[in-house]
């Protein structure tokens, strides 16, 4: 792998850069593999990656349908945080930020993990009362959280309207310094890299039509578009499309895809420090490096595999971006899209085993699988080497609903009197 | 020689109003019709932006949307937009526009020191590097990156203007209003269906107003557009918007147009919105968003003074500006010829036609050759030269086989590129439109949609003007059901389009590792860059886009993509169409924030939901919260409380007396019919069939996975008639779940529900004064203790107004909750409080409702439950009917899980100083010091000084909690020793119930 | 009553009986008798008789509104029928709107196509008003009857005058 | 904004109903087992393809329906009523091709 560093990149400048070489190879597949992963984004990429680093497993092949990190990997708004409610939860989330602090050193790959703080926004007495569980919580685990007075939270991000005369006043905010956003394709493609240089087959254009089993039951292999591939061990991390490559091995997930709009304004110079989320009135806003106002938008209440939604979703987040910050009500528009995501009835992801020896599953992102990137794809390989869960992601079993141990962070932030 | 590049017999702007604007501080004069890139090209000033990598002097390339270099930002304060297009910002008296992302000046910008560093500074450059030291990213390389980019400036102030959002409907829309977009709109029109046409420049006629040389039926293309549009104008089933782009299209052809209605205007009317988005919901959509020139890939082709023939046939026959003294044409398809000829007509000298093409023959080139015009064949530009403005480039042979010979250097202060004509295909691509390669125009066409939806014109490659006006004609009629007379026009001199056109990298001499030609004008991507990309095996379009950032800035690539996909086509060696294409993606061009948010904004953001004492609570100086879409009291502060000193009074006298509470916004729903009680057998954990008539049961609603979902008070007003409370925030939820299982589940029940929360204002009178204030008010109604004892239900009247009169108690006292009509509760508020006055009758708000109820045990659904709570973790197992055959979450309730001895239950809270209040959410913790990550034992979910114990109390969800009665836990604090407390059971005060039952 | 834009007055009704009536269709057929109304008009159609109006607004569902004192014989009706019958008086606050610009105001807020041909007079469905529920009815051609929740009106008030104040500026006119 | 057709009121903009989930999922009673149990409450089709759903004209006639809805565009097949046995959408898939 050739090593990434000002002075490579000084060097190659002398050589009119024509010395880079593919940063991961992207090949056709061999018959056989250890351990095949299929879905080629962030999460898919990274377990490959850990898999080889981690457990000693280097005959392993990431299989894509369409290219590299193209789906929710390159469709999310990068935020980045781990103050979630329930300790399971926030374990894990955790577990995924401290990689991301040490993410770019670890792969030679500048991922753009800007610690830039998230601000939660609280409108009622019962968000107060919310997100003060969420900081005492947070604390007890070890993770940074803490409780801002508006005029904290101004002082924090200057652009927030924090007037007392508008429909949902800001009443105060939690914040958490160590969140933040990163460069989402980067994350892919870092690990691409470092896993193809261990000797991972990055196999794009390549869906999965069927999982073969022998006569036991156990896994034996895939059938591709590009042709059969044995392997005693699969791994899928296909996000949206999770029901439709389990349901290839019978199973059923307790998943529910729905569209998720975001959105970005047109570049200006640097105008919001920080990510600011309102779930009360669903707002999400962060700046990217270019300058842009990256805003994430609701979901479209319906299934759909169509990567769009309408635009009621995205303007009504729009309403409450005008009202949270309204200086940029005469910012543009410049770039809407959609992606899939997969719901779980509880909001939680799942990493675990299936009832089918030798096909492990990593799905139920919903809206936040970006931010556990490296987490996952740690938790996730562990899973598939060892062939049971690590302590962190033990909970995150499809099991878990029929036995009713839901971890519900969507539920705990349910309002009502 | 003038100084002026304005000539006058061209250009349709207005002559008779001379305009003056402010660029850069400095007047610029125009004239109306003017764009400010034309009125400044007037000047003979091209530079008019920077670039965003290297800070390249830049001017405009085209003269509309497509525009990726002349951005400007223009008004001022809070009125300040950036990042518009110069190409279309209409001059107006009093305009101030600046130039953007350049320090101190548009001409002298230190940034452009990024252009020197440009070899160091390669595709995805910050990938690799900026990693060391660590955390250096974000605290120091990442905020200088910051600085450098973006483009303009956002607003620092609240945007004053309005803005509207309106529905529309009709049978046919036309998107765009080119010579395809005229032919269909009349096509349509003349059918008699609805029809709405609409273009997002201020006036109809696309192409057609920069076309001097076709005549139609005989005229010429600008008058025939004048004729076709009066026309339109007398169709009263056709609507007609100018500046109005066609941005998104949604499913089920829901397509959302922008409107710009008053930032061309010197003076709004006041209360004119500046933007309306049109949500058109159309039958049948016809595109005819035309096509748009390509600018040509070469070294230097940024400099000002390079731009699209057909933008500088625009700029002249628009504007009527000459966008320079002496030009070359580079281009590789016949309509630069038309628009040479047409220049050279105008005065500009022509320094030569080069045309990649080895024989250019067409009549137009021919014309051209006759008029003088040198044409070179097989030539390309090496190299163009200039810093703020083009001033020599060099054109060199191309030899068949591409290999390019030494050239010569002219001088020139204007080049005019035409790389041929893409199709726009934003719109089709938006309503999942397929795409079809066409390999002899070399362009992407519109393949089949789902949607209803169909391309005319040059956006689906036909480019000859006789055979635009036909496809659209076709189109209209089409779109409007196919009966009626299809339009026919004789276009009676054209230009034939010709073969020719390129994408990609021109040929050059010499690898050319240092060159700057670029792909991505904004953006400041080079064809080096993309052939980087793809070396280091970003092969993928999508990948090359980003990782080069090719088609990203604001243009979204329409200036870009097809020479990247080309680029990467022919350095892979791929067919364009296996390379593939971007996806484009919504809006068409950028659409302001505000013109979405419409009128919600302020106290129209959400609808305030007040309740019907509401009124009266302000008046006496309430405080409130906001519950959902309600408005609710939270405390009535006296002067000089804060809230815990009026809270502490108020439940004081509750407790003494009595209060008074406007509990309106509780939900209500009759539930009505012969099946009323098994269905809400099935509905609630509870059992209902045993209830009697004029009696009320605290009813508990499970989901079918066992835990709470919500809760309240049924009374049941007849044998078939229940009246059912749920929460404030319940109450949508619960409605829509009773009718989920009734329409689907239990189809055969005889059973109806109507919600009739707002039907009933609710008085809750509590305390144990409350039946001595309200006997003498109910018309005889006998609600003495033995009549109505605790939980029962009477109808009557309340002066004369009808009543449902509640015995119901959530504060632990005597109390009734008294339902009138909701349009009539004032009244009866109004008559109670006036009664209660000689009792010390006391109004209470939400808070002090929270802290007697706490007071008493009873939990909210919400605040103590978080959907993961079952009926018994809340202390409620009570209300679970056993004999009942089945109800919702009966099946749930049974599993192990939900049944474990360590599941988190309600406890009271106890700390061991009694002023010591906790805060809601503490955790608490077996021992005074947890090493963090430390595991809860459970956390605190109401905490409140409760004045009748005159002390703190709290209620908490505490693992096993109800066997670890008077065990001590920790609540650690943030910033300060954890505090001690003991496990109590929850029922703090009178815990037999008297006074309840009083 | 307010003129809230050139031509278009809204007007804020006084209360009187509004009723819901649920059931199958012999519980709609008889309440439609007892008002006077021979048949069950078809979904989102409206008829007269002699004791009030009745709404068809669901299968199921009819909004009724007696004139006078409508309710006892609406009760003798449908004595032997299964139904529910919930008065709603209080819930709904009734308004018309009235101009020529009437159904242009209420495009701004609402996504049903008001097309005199998409939604002829005597017409009456419930859809939404921006983010309230609404009832609206159309009883002329420039007419329409509106019915919101109690709490709701403050806001649908509010967005009613603010789209009025903006409706004359080059406003596209829903096509009759 | 999808346009759905509600089978008594006619095609109406998306934001009048509400989502109703997978259509034709049959709640047990309670003596099923617990596989059986959660499968009803949470696992799903989640079909790519055409999907049975239901939806229900909340700012309308307040009636929840069927419709059939291919999830890769998003174009409805058919709606129908509740209780109503799903059609056979293929045919008219046929058709639009």
């Amino acid at each position: 792998m050739q090593k990434f560093s000002a002075f490579s990149l000084a060097r190659q400048a002398l050589g009119r850069h024509l010395g880079w070489t593919p940063q991961w190879r992207s090949v056709a597949p061999k018959p056989s593999y250890d351990a095949i992963i299929v879905g080629g984004g962030g999460h898919g990429l990274g377990t490959a990656y850990y898999l080889a680093k981690q457990h000693g497993l280097r005959n392993i092949a990431v299989v894509e349908k369409g290219w590299l990190a193209g789906g929710n990997t390159a469709r999310n708004t990068t935020i980045i945080r781990s103050n979630y409610l329930f300790e399971q939860s926030s374990s894990y989330y955790e577990h995924a930020l401290k990689l991301w602090e040490t993410l770019s050193e670890e792969l030679n790959y500048n991922v753009m993990f800007s610690q830039r703080g998230c601000l939660m926004i609280a409108h009622t007495v019962h968000d107060v009362q919310v997100f003060k569980r969420h900081v005492y919580a947070n604390r007890l685990n070890g993770i940074d959280n803490e409780w801002m007075t508006p005029e904290e939270a101004k002082a924090f991000c200057p652009p927030l309207n924090i007037s007392p005369n508008i429909r949902y006043p800001v009443l105060g905010a939690s914040l958490q310094r160590r969140a933040g956003t990163a460069r989402h394709d980067a994350v892919a493609w870092g690990f691409a890299r470092a896993a193809s240089d261990m000797g991972v087959d990055i196999i794009e254009n390549c869906e999965v039509t069927g999982i073969d089993r022998d006569a036991a039951g156990n896994v034996t292999g895939v059938q591709t578009t590009r042709g059969p591939i044995r392997s005693k061990k699969v791994g899928v991390s296909a996000a949206g499309h999770s029901s439709v490559v389990l349901g290839m091995a019978g199973i059923r997930l307790p998943l529910q895809v729905n569209p998720l709009q975001a959105l970005v304004s047109e570049p200006v110079k640097p105008a919001f420090p920080c990510v600011v989320m309102s779930n009360t009135i669903h707002a999400y806003i962060s700046q990217s490096d270019k300058g842009e106002m990256v805003i994430g938008a609701g979901t479209d209440s319906y299934v759909s595999y169509t990567q769009r939604g309408g635009m009621h979703v995205p303007a009504h987040t729009l309403e409450a971006i005008c009202e949270l910050v309204p200086d940029f009500r005469r910012l543009r528009m410049l770039r809407s899209w959609g992606g899939i995501t997969d719901n779980t009835p509880d909001r939680s992801p799942i990493t675990a085993k299936t009832s089918v020896p030798g096909l492990y599953v990593n799905c139920g992102w919903g809206t936040g699988g970006f931010k556990a990137t490296p987490g996952a794809a740690n938790l996730f390989a562990w899973t598939i080497a060892r062939d049971e869960p690590h302590p962190i992601n033990a909970p995150f079993t499809i099991e878990r609903f029929r036995d009713g141990a839901l971890i519900d962070e969507a539920a705990a932030a349910a309002v009502a009197h | 020689m003038s100084k002026t590049f304005r000539l006058s017999g061209y250009g349709r702007v207005d002559r008779s109003r001379p305009v003056t604007f402010l660029f850069d501080g400095k007047p610029v004069k125009g004239y109306a019709g003017d764009t400010v890139a034309s009125a400044l090209l007037a000047d003979g000033r091209h530079l008019m932006g920077r670039s965003f990598k290297y800070h390249r002097p830049r001017g405009p390339v085209s003269a509309g949307s497509d525009e990726p270099n002349a951005l400007i930002g223009v008004g001022e304060g809070a009125r300040h937009t950036p990042n518009l297009r110069a190409t279309q910002v209409e001059v107006h008296e009093g305009l101030v526009a600046i130039s953007q992302n350049r320090l101190p000046s548009l001409r002298f910008d230190v940034g452009i020191v990024n252009t020197l560093a440009s070899p160091f500074l390669p595709a995805g450059f910050y990938y690799k590097t900026f990693m060391w030291p660590h955390g250096f990213w974000d605290k120091v390389y990442e905020p200088l990156i910051r600085r450098a980019s973006g483009l303009g400036k956002a607003p620092t102030a609240p945007d004053p203007d309005e803005y509207g959002l309106h529905y529309a409907h009709c049978d046919v829309l036309v998107a765009g209003a080119g010579p395809a977009g005229l032919a269909a709109a009349l096509a349509a029109g003349k059918t008699g269906v609805r029809v709405i046409l609409c273009d997002e420049n201020p006036e109809f006629g696309g192409a057609l107003l920069s076309d001097s040389h076709s005549l139609i039926d005989g005229v010429a293309a600008a008058q025939w557009v004048a004729r076709t549009v009066a026309e339109l104008e007398k169709l009263p089933n056709v609507q007609l918007l100018t500046r109005c782009s066609a941005f998104n299209y949604g499913p089920h052809n829901m397509v959302a147009l922008n409107q710009r209605l008053t930032d061309h205007l010197a003076s709004a009317p006041v209360g004119m919105p500046r933007e309306r988005i049109w949500q058109v919901r159309a039958k049948e959509v016809v595109l005819a968003a035309g096509s748009l020139e390509r600018p040509l890939v070469f070294e230097g082709n940024d400099r000002p003074g390079i731009l699209l023939a057909s933008a500088a046939r625009t700029y002249l026959q628009r504007y009527g500006v000459l966008c320079g003294r002496k030009a070359v044409v580079m281009t590789a398809d016949d309509a630069a010829y038309r628009v040479a000829i047409e220049m050279a007509e105008a005065g500009l000298k022509i320094v030569a036609v080069a045309d990649l093409r080895a024989n250019p023959d067409s009549a137009v080139v021919a014309e051209a050759r006759a008029r003088g015009i040198k044409v070179l064949p097989s030539t390309t530009i090496q190299r163009a030269h200039g810093h703020y403005r083009v001033g020599a480039v060099e054109l060199a042979p191309v030899s068949a086989d591409g290999a390019v010979g030494k050239g010569r250097t002219v001088s020139c202060d204007l080049v005019l590129m035409s790389g041929g004509f893409t199709p726009s295909l934003h719109l089709h691509c938006q309503a999942r439109g397929a795409l079809t390669y066409d390999d002899k125009l070399g362009v992407y066409l519109p393949g089949d949609s789902v949607e209803h939806v169909r391309s005319a014109g040059s956006c689906r490659g036909v480019y000859a003007l006789d055979a635009v006006l036909r496809d659209g004609a076709e189109a209209g009629l089409n779109a409007a059901g196919g009966e009626g007379d299809l339009p026919v026009w004789t276009v009676t001199r054209q230009d034939q389009p010709g073969e020719g056109g390129f994408a990609g990298a021109l040929p050059r001499r010499g690898p050319g590792h240092l060159a700057l030609a670029f792909v991505d004008f904004q953006n400041d991507v080079t064809a080096k860059d993309v052939k980087l990309a793809v070396r280091e095996g970003f092969q993928s379009i999508e990948h090359v886009k980003r990782y080069t950032t090719t088609g990203m800035a604001t243009d979204q690539g329409k200036s870009s993509n097809v020479n990247a996909l080309a680029i990467v086509s022919k350095t892979l060696q791929r067919a364009p169409q296996k390379v593939g294409l971007t996806t484009y993606r919504p809006p068409y061009t950028p659409v302001t924030f505000g013109a979405f948010a419409s009128h919600a904004r302020g106290d129209q953001f959400d609808p305030l939901r007040l309740a019907p004492a509401d009124g009266w609570a302000r008046a006496h100086g309430a405080v409130f919260e906001d519950v959902g879409l309600w408005r609710r009291a939270r405390y009535f502060p006296r002067a000089g409380e804060d809230m815990l000193a009026a809270v502490t009074r108020e439940c004081r006298m509750v407790r003494k007396t009595a209060g008074i509470f406007d509990a309106s916004t509780l939900g209500k729903i009759e539930v009505v019919g012969p099946d009323a009680a098994e269905f809400m057998n099935r509905f609630y954990i509870n059992g209902w069939t045993k209830l009697g008539v004029g009696k009320c049961r605290y009813g508990l609603v499970c989901r079918d996975n066992g835990f709470v979902y919500d809760d309240g008070v049924v009374g049941r007003v007849a044998k078939d008639r229940f009246h059912v409370t749920t929460t404030t925030g319940g109450a949508a939820g619960v409605l829509n779940m009773m009718e989920d299982y009734l329409q689907t589940e239990w189809a055969d029940l005889d059973v109806w529900l109507t919600s009739i929360t707002e039907e009933w204002g609710v008085i809750a009178l509590q305390g144990p004064k409350a039946r001595e204030i309200l006997a003498p008010l109910v018309d005889g109604l006998d609600i003495s203790a033995e009549a109505m004892p605790h939980m029962f239900l009477k109808e009557g009247t309340i002066g004369g107004i009808p009543m449902r009169l509640f015995r119901v108690s959530f504060t632990g006292e005597l109390g009734y909750e008294i339902n009138v009509p909701s349009g009539r509760m004032r009244e009866v508020w109004d008559r109670v409080w006036a009664a209660g006055q000689p009792h010390g009758l006391t109004p209470y708000g939400t808070e002090s409702m929270h802290v007697l109820r706490a007071e008493k045990g009873y939990l909210i659904v919400g605040q103590e439950t978080d959907g993961t709570a079952t009926p018994g973790d809340v202390g409620c197992g009570w209300a679970i009917s056993k004999i009942k055959p089945d109800f919702i979450g009966k099946k749930a309730l049974a599993l192990p899980a939900l049944n474990a001895p360590d599941r988190l239950q309600m406890v009271g809270v106890l700390t061991d100083d009694p002023h010591y209040v906790l805060e809601e959410g503490m955790q608490l913790v077996a021992a005074p010091q947890m090493q963090a990550p430390a595991s809860a034992d459970g956390h605190i979910t109401s905490s409140y000084f409760s004045p009748a114990l005159n002390r703190s109390i709290a209620i908490a969800m505490v693992k096993g909690g109800r066997s670890r009665m008077g065990a001590t836990l920790y609540a650690p604090r943030l910033d300060a020793a954890a505090v001690r407390v003991t496990l109590v059971d929850p029922v703090f005060y009178d815990p037999e119930g008297a006074r309840v039952n009083g | 009553m307010v003129e809230i834009t050139e031509g278009c007055v809204l007007s804020r009704l006084p209360a009187s009986t509004r009723l819901i009536l649920q059931g199958r269709q012999p519980a709609l057929q008889a309440a439609c008798g007892a008002l006077g109304v021979e048949t069950v008009p078809e979904m989102l159609c409206t008829a007269e008789g002699a004791g009030g109006h009745a709404l068809r607004v669901g299968p199921f569902e009819l909004a009724l509104q007696p004139t006078g004192d409508g309710l006892a014989p609406l009760e003798a009706a449908l004595a032997s029928v299964p139904h529910s019958l919930v008065e709603v008086s209080n819930r709904n606050v009734s308004y018309t709107l009235q101009g020529w610009q009437a159904a242009d105001i209420l495009a701004a807020l609402c996504p049903l196509d008001f097309s005199l041909a998409a939604f002829p007079v005597g017409m009456a469905t419930r859809s939404i008003l921006d983010k309230a529920g609404a009832l609206i009815w159309r009883t002329a051609d420039q007419t329409f009857h509106i019915e919101v929740w109690r709490s709701f009106a403050p806001y649908v008030e509010g967005q009613l005058h603010e789209v009025a104040k903006s409706i004359s500026y080059n406003i596209l006119t829903v096509q009759h | 904004m999808l346009l759905i057709e509600c089978p008594y009121c006619g095609p109406r903009a998306e934001i009048e109903f509400s989502y109703g989930g997978e259509a034709h999922i049959d709640r047990p009673g309670p003596e099923v087992s617990e596989e059986e149990w959660a499968s009803f409450l949470y696992l799903r089709e989640n079909t790519k393809g055409v999907l049975a759903e239901r939806w229900r004209h909340a700012h309308g006639c307040g009636r929840f329906f069927n419709a059939l809805r291919d999830t890769r565009t998003d174009e409805f097949k058919a709606f129908y009523e509740m209780g109503e046995k799903r059609p056979d959408a293929e045919k008219k898939e046929g058709e639009g091709a």
